[in-house]
């Protein structure tokens, strides 16, 4: 057999003491596309992080076409053409899109300075290829977590890496971005380049890989190629049991009757929401579907008081509400698990249990001071509902991998018990086992009364969930379609590409 | 305030960060005192009186610092403090002058303090201006009233109970000065620490937004954390005129950045989110026994300046690479 | 004058209630007639201060224009600037206050006052921005006599007419580049200090002195006059603690650290009044009711504490107020063309509590505070 | 730094922040410019000579002022700098006088702020102590050893080149503080917005890590911003002393608070990852401005410092409701 492009051998590594590898092998061959797989918190990202030079492995080798190497950093790793798209964006949101792609790889003349024109066009080009819509001089931190993770994928492809390892690159995009990002990993591929593809999008991987590796707490449990292995054994490789009921949708009944508990009337805020209206009923959950970049976290950031409304009204139990803070949200009963963990989300140098207290701090007193005890009782709670993995409750949450921070953002605004949840992107990350979790609890919260407004882009969740989906395009709510009547992923894709 | 931040520090060194921040400032006191005692066994630095005069000349710093504490855990600074301390020695002693009594003395030095947080408070969450130039603004402001409002001439203070109560008084052997230095310090403690307000004040700090999507009004929390340092400046300042007996227009002078130097020592991040009161006292302490000591061993000012530059730095790389290991 | 450095507030407090508004009427109520300065200073005390050229002082009770020389100088609608190192004290006050006072007598308009904090750069950006404004005259103190030098050269080229306070700056010579520079008898005041706290002491006993740690030519003077004095004078008074200060709010600090150390001091010498009310709280703080302190300027808070025979016995005032009055003379001398003296002292005042409410009168020129009056009754 | 941090500010909160903070100190300055000239023209506020001792007096500020630019713009701080120009005043007029010549004294100079801000840079990036406790030590430290190095004496310089080199000179009628100022800032604008090490700085600042992932080695460029704001305040120290013809301990104090306000007046983030060295400038000029016109004006010290807090404010909060629109 051929010699592999890369091998990692015996890998392992600790944090405080704890492991979280255990002496993994992995191999690449040139050209391949490679699954790691693995539950949240199994070490996918850590391991990559050694490979390249983020953390030092306690015990292991490295080799490259066979030859020993060491990776002490980040330019080690890029003197071995390894380039990586990070889970946790390493972009810097106070620079521009293009400023970020050439981030010191910056196009500049004889004497230094730099070439501010080459750059922009480069990145113009850059992004032509990939079909994303975005301004070259744009802020960063002004874009929206997709165009982020679009921006990621434009760098890591501007460098001309051997060895390029993507780390959930599609959790925050939607169908037609994830297809223009395939395209273009074949041509990688043609090029032979070789790439280690992480998801926990389960069909994406069996499009997209030729082989595929299983970590599970910390362990190597198989190397499969595709075309050997099935969806259902490599669930079970991951989440060490059967999981039988992953995704599928079931019928409620509820009552469209009466007053809706949240109404929405020719909404508009900035340039993204010109024209939204719908109805959210008592125990319904709402799905709305629509393109990156159609409007729908800005349209649930106007309804939740963080961007100004311009014009249209809000109704909430009938009731007419001027929303202008998330305060005001909150106190008419509502929540929103925004789709950024990191800026919105989460306070990343807080604790675990910090963090899912949070919203409800101001609840759990005992006289006037805190409930320490309760308060670590809800976290506990949470930490066991949602199989959040993490060393106790006091662990800092930024040292969480980057499902189990996403869990916490969800177990915050669950221990708020609010009467309308909304949704943005709750499953960003979230491996499959979680995902069918949290689509469980979000139908148990709706049997109990709650009300639900999910946005997600990925459309099987989607699916599965939803008793009735709004398709947003360009700011308007452009189709209203009954779950019953959905009989197909296409017919849904459809409505939002807005070809019918 | 328009630039507020979120950590992004690696979460390893972060870790390890969190760690050596929360005990650096311990040990440093306690190798400091160990020095001390040591080489000024001899001096009178051990006697009971030389370590309650420390407790006494700190006390000013511990309180403000108390309060700013929150300020920073904001990830905010107040630069007008020192401005404040002086004001309000000025207004108490006026009040006091006027005849209008033990409390209208309180009432005029605390209501000068409470003005001043709540105007800095609103400029900045209403108006958003940065809290670095509403402070620095404000540090000027308040001085030249303080200078103006008796042309420079400080204002004695001949009210033996004020004065006793604020600044000169023992009781029994234990100064007033330490008693309210405790009293402020437990205060600011729990309220840090074991309160819903303190726990949404380390919030904003961490992360604004994020705590702005859980329902924290982050506005009302810095609102309230500039209220507060304004009111303990007021506080401090009525301590000032208890103890020299008189309000003047120097007094704090400079005491903004000793503040916030002993609340940085003391473990709270300047960029907001980690905070610890006590930490800012043990702080507060450490300087205050510095710059005992080294008058006590007889140095020059120049060398007191350079030694006492030296045993900050030094003691916090001592202590980082202690803890490191 | 007591201008101290860094960030102090020396002196004499207490002018203000008096300083700005009534003593500008003290003037005025004598708006004809020739200009002296105030008639009931003493003028039998030697003077012992030098110049900066080792001048022997000429006193200012010896200056004065006679009313056809104030008429002449109206004429002449005369602009004048006041540049000081410090304007945050009550010494700066009272002598702006004589100043003006002064200046208006003679129909000289003052068109800014500027205040330097201390810093000696800021000093020259004020003395180049005053000259936007195009002054005959110019009356300064120099917070530095080396660095602001050639700022003040410039303005003497530019033919401003400078009259000093305490200090000349270096390399300039008077009569030509300058008028003249009217001093405080900052030798005499510790000589002043010294000699209340012999007396005080009986002669005999150990005591520590608190200085101004930096090269400040006046506060120098006092610290070496009171140190000489000790010295040549009382052998059985020894100085066994010497303690610098940068800022008056050190003076409780090291104070405090003296008392620590020396249990049994019996006196403390305060450079001057505003860190000797630290001096004064660790003093309370310590229970050392019998300690004596002695110091320069005649402070509202220590003036108190004498009145009401606490632990200040007693210290050594300048007359500021005065001495603005003589420097405004001076200036009025060089726009006649008369000749004038090199260097000019303002006698020492030796305060006690015998003399506390009287002496407040001479340097302020109105009545005590009430709450000073009460204490001396 | 431990606690690095990153923007968290919602995205359409920061896209307006960074505008007016653009824009602000520009329309602040015209207005104050525009104010003085309407009240004091008869005063001499817009003679030539005047708005050019405006130039000298903020010259050193400036300069400072850039090179603090880029600290902060990593979201650090540089306390020690006004510390450094004293001593470097010192060391230039001592070698001066030690006859080692102008290169000798140049060499002096410069070489004290460098060596300082290697030290500042070492400890900061190498031992990881927070630069405010770091360059606040340091301060102490730099301050005593110009205090004690001439006793706190100061030292002329007799040396015309250099005194004309640095600070007295003109050259036809434009003083030579004016041209250094512009010079450093062209350097110092062109450094941050046209070179990758400009913009490694303002990535470094903007998020840490992720700068780091990106490959910029941001302790490197720590170290170096550190060494480039201790070198001008070496440089700096010079200009005091060229334009006082001497060298003294107290040269520079207190600018660290002038230089730091200038460069946040003038846009840059206390959190870093933004900033302008043309805003800076424009910042210092306008506390010069504001200086000189309120002497001008003849106002009293105390009415100078509430006025001129004032402005600061109120022209931060009008161009914060004028960008609103
Ligand atoms: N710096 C750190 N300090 C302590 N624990 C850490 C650190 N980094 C990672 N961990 C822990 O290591 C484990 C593996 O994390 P890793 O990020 O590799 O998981 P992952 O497989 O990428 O999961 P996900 O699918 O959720 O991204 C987790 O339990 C995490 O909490
Ligand atoms: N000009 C802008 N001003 C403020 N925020 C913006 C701006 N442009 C984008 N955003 C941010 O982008 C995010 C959503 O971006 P996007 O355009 O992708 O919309 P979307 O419909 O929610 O699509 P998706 O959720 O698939 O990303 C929001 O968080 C929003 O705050
Ligand atoms: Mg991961
Ligand atoms: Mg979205």
């Amino acid at each position: 057999m051929e010699q592999p492009l890369l091998s990692m051998e015996g890998i392992s590594k600790s944090f405080n003491g704890i492991k979280v590898l255990d002496s993994v092998s992995f191999s690449l061959r040139k050209g391949e596309v490679h699954a790691l797989m693995g539950g949240n918190g199994a070490g996918k990202s850590t391991l990559m992080k050694i490979l390249t030079g983020v953390y030092q492995a306690d015990e292991g080798e490295i080799f490259i076409e066979g030859k020993k190497v060491s990776i002490n950093n980040t330019e080690d790793a890029e003197r071995n053409y390894i380039s990586m798209i990070f889970q946790e964006f390493s972009l810097v949101p106070t620079l521009t899109v293009a400023q970020n792609i050439f981030l010191t790889r910056e196009p500049k003349n004889a004497i230094g300075i730099l070439n501010d024109k080459e750059c922009i066009a480069k990145t113009k080009e850059l992004l032509k290829e990939l079909e994303v819509d975005i301004n070259p001089t744009d802020i960063i931190g002004n874009l929206g977590v997709g165009y982020w993770q679009m921006t990621e994928i434009a760098k890591a492809l501007s460098q001309n890496a051997k060895i390029l390892i993507m780390d959930e690159p599609t959790s925050s995009l939607t169908k037609k971005e994830t297809e223009i990002l395939f395209n273009f990993i074949n041509k990688l591929k043609k090029k032979g380049i070789s790439i280690i593809y992480i998801s926990h999008r389960m069909d994406e991987i069996f499009q997209i890989c030729d082989r595929i590796t299983i970590l599970r707490d910390g362990k190597k449990i198989a190397t499969e190629s595709c075309d050997e292995i099935t969806m259902e054994t490599v669930i079970q490789h991951m989440v060490g049991a059967d999981l039988d009921k992953a995704f599928e949708w079931k019928e409620r009944f509820y009552s469209i009757e009466g007053t809706p508990i949240l109404e929405v009337k020719n909404l508009s805020s900035g340039t993204k929401v010109k024209d939204i209206s719908f109805r959210l009923y008592p125990g319904e959950i709402l799905g709305v579907a629509g393109l990156m970049g159609s409007g729908r976290s800005e349209m649930v950031r106007a309804i939740f008081g963080i961007d100004p409304i311009d014009g249209g009204e809000i109704f909430v139990k009938g009731k007419k509400h001027t929303i202008k803070s998330p305060t005001d949200a909150i106190a008419a009963g509502l929540a929103l698990i925004p789709e950024d963990r990191r800026m919105q989300g989460l306070i990343l140098q807080h604790s675990v249990k910090e963090n899912i207290i949070l919203p409800i701090i101001s609840k759990i007193k005992k006289g006037v001071f805190l409930d320490e005890r309760k308060a670590n009782k809800i976290a506990e709670k949470f930490v066991e509902r949602l199989n959040i993995k993490t060393d106790d409750i006091f662990k800092t949450a930024g040292l969480l991998s980057g499902g189990n921070q996403q869990k916490i953002v969800l177990a915050k605004w669950l221990a708020n018990n609010p009467d309308i949840l909304i949704l943005d992107e709750p499953t960003i990350g979230v491996d499959i086992a979680a995902k069918t979790e949290i689509i469980d609890i979000i139908r148990e919260l709706a049997d109990s009364g709650k009300s639900i407004l999910v946005i997600s882009s990925e459309l099987p969740e989607l699916l599965a969930v939803s008793d009735r989906i709004i398709v947003v395009h360009e700011g308007r709510v452009v189709k209203e379609l009954k779950r019953k009547e959905i009989d197909s992923e296409e017919v849904l894709q459809h409505a939002i590409q807005g070809t019918k | 305030m328009p630039s507020k931040v979120q950590n992004n520090l690696s979460p390893a060194k972060r870790l390890k960060a969190f760690d050596w921040r929360n005990y650096i400032v311990y040990i440093a006191f306690v190798g400091v005192i160990i020095y001390f005692s040591i080489t000024l066994h001899d001096e009178g630095f051990l006697t009971t009186s030389n370590l309650l005069n420390i407790a006494r000349q700190t006390a000013m710093i511990s309180i403000m610092g108390v309060a700013m504490t929150f300020v920073i855990s904001t990830g905010e600074i107040d630069l007008s403090v020192g401005s404040i301390t002086a004001l309000a020695s000025l207004t108490a002693a006026l009040a006091l002058q006027a005849g209008l009594g033990l409390f209208g003395g309180i009432a005029a030095g605390l209501g000068t303090g409470l003005a001043i947080g709540i105007i800095n408070g609103l400029l900045i969450t209403k108006v958003a201006i940065p809290s670095f130039l509403v402070t620095l603004g404000m540090m000027g402001i308040v001085k030249g009233l303080a200078m103006w409002i008796t042309g420079t001439a400080p204002v004695p203070i001949v009210h033996s109970t004020f004065n006793f109560l604020f600044g000169s008084g023992d009781i029994g052997s234990i100064p007033i000065l330490l008693i309210w230095t405790l009293i402020i310090t437990i205060i600011g403690h729990i309220i840090l620490k074991k309160t819903a307000f303190g726990r949404q004040t380390l919030a904003t700090g961490g992360n604004e937004m994020a705590a702005k999507f859980s329902g924290v009004k982050t506005s009302k929390i810095k609102f309230l954390v500039f209220v507060g340092s304004g009111l303990m400046a007021g506080f401090a300042g009525m301590l000032y005129a208890g103890r020299m007996h008189a309000g003047r227009y120097t007094f704090g002078e400079g005491d903004e950045l000793s503040v916030i130097a002993a609340v940085i020592l003391g473990g709270t991040s300047l960029f907001g989110g980690v905070g610890t009161v006590i930490g800012t006292v043990i702080g507060s302490l450490m300087i205050g026994t510095i710059n005992n000591g080294l008058i006590i061993m007889g140095l020059d000012v120049s060398q007191q300046m350079i030694v006492k530059g030296l045993i900050i730095i030094l003691a916090v790389a001592f202590g980082r690479k202690t803890l490191k290991k | 004058g007591c201008n101290q450095k860094e960030s102090d507030s020396n002196s004499s407090d207490g002018s203000s209630e008096t300083g700005n508004t009534e003593t500008t009427e003290v003037a005025e109520n004598t708006a004809s007639g020739p200009i002296t300065i105030n008639p009931d200073i003493s003028g039998d005390q030697e003077i012992l201060s030098k110049g900066p050229h080792g001048e022997t002082a000429v006193s200012a009770k010896t200056l004065q224009l006679t009313e056809e020389e104030v008429n002449k100088i109206k004429e002449g609608n005369y602009k004048a600037a006041i540049v000081m190192h410090y304007a945050g004290n009550d010494w700066s006050t009272a002598q702006i206050d004589g100043l003006k006072a002064a200046f208006k007598r003679m129909g000289i308009e003052v068109v800014a006052v500027t205040d330097a904090n201390f810093k000696a750069e800021k000093q020259v950006s004020d003395i180049e921005t005053v000259l936007a404004k195009d002054p005959d005259i110019i009356v300064s103190i120099p917070v530095d006599p080396v660095s602001t030098a050639s700022a003040y050269k410039k303005a003497a080229d530019a033919g401003v007419k400078l009259v000093f306070m305490d200090n000349a700056p270096q390399g300039l010579e008077a009569g030509k580049d300058y008028v003249s520079v009217v001093s405080a008898d900052n030798y005499g005041n510790g000589v002043v200090a010294a000699e209340i706290m012999a007396e005080k002491l009986g002669g005999k006993g150990k005591v520590g002195v608190i200085f101004h740690d930096a090269d400040f030519f006046v506060t120098k003077q006092r610290t070496e006059a009171f140190e000489k004095t000790i010295k040549e004078k009382y052998p059985d008074i020894k100085i066994v603690a010497r303690g610098g200060i940068t800022a008056p709010n050190d003076g409780e600090k090291v104070a405090s650290g003296m008392l620590t150390k020396h249990p049994d001091l019996d006196g403390i010498f305060v450079v001057w009044d505003v860190p000797a009310e630290g001096a004064l709280a660790a003093a309370r703080t310590a229970g050392r009711d019998d300690l004596v302190i002695t110091t320069i300027d005649l402070g509202t808070n220590v003036a108190l504490e004498i009145a009401s025979g606490g632990i200040v016995k007693g210290l050594g005032a300048q007359l500021p107020y005065d001495q603005g009055i003589a420097e405004a003379i001076l200036a009025g001398y060089a726009l006649l063309g008369k000749q004038a003296p090199a260097y000019v002292a303002v006698p020492a005042l030796k305060v006690t509590e015998e003399n506390v409410l009287d002496a407040w009168k001479l340097v302020y020129h109105k009545d005590a505070p009430e709450s000073i009056q009460n204490a001396a009754k």
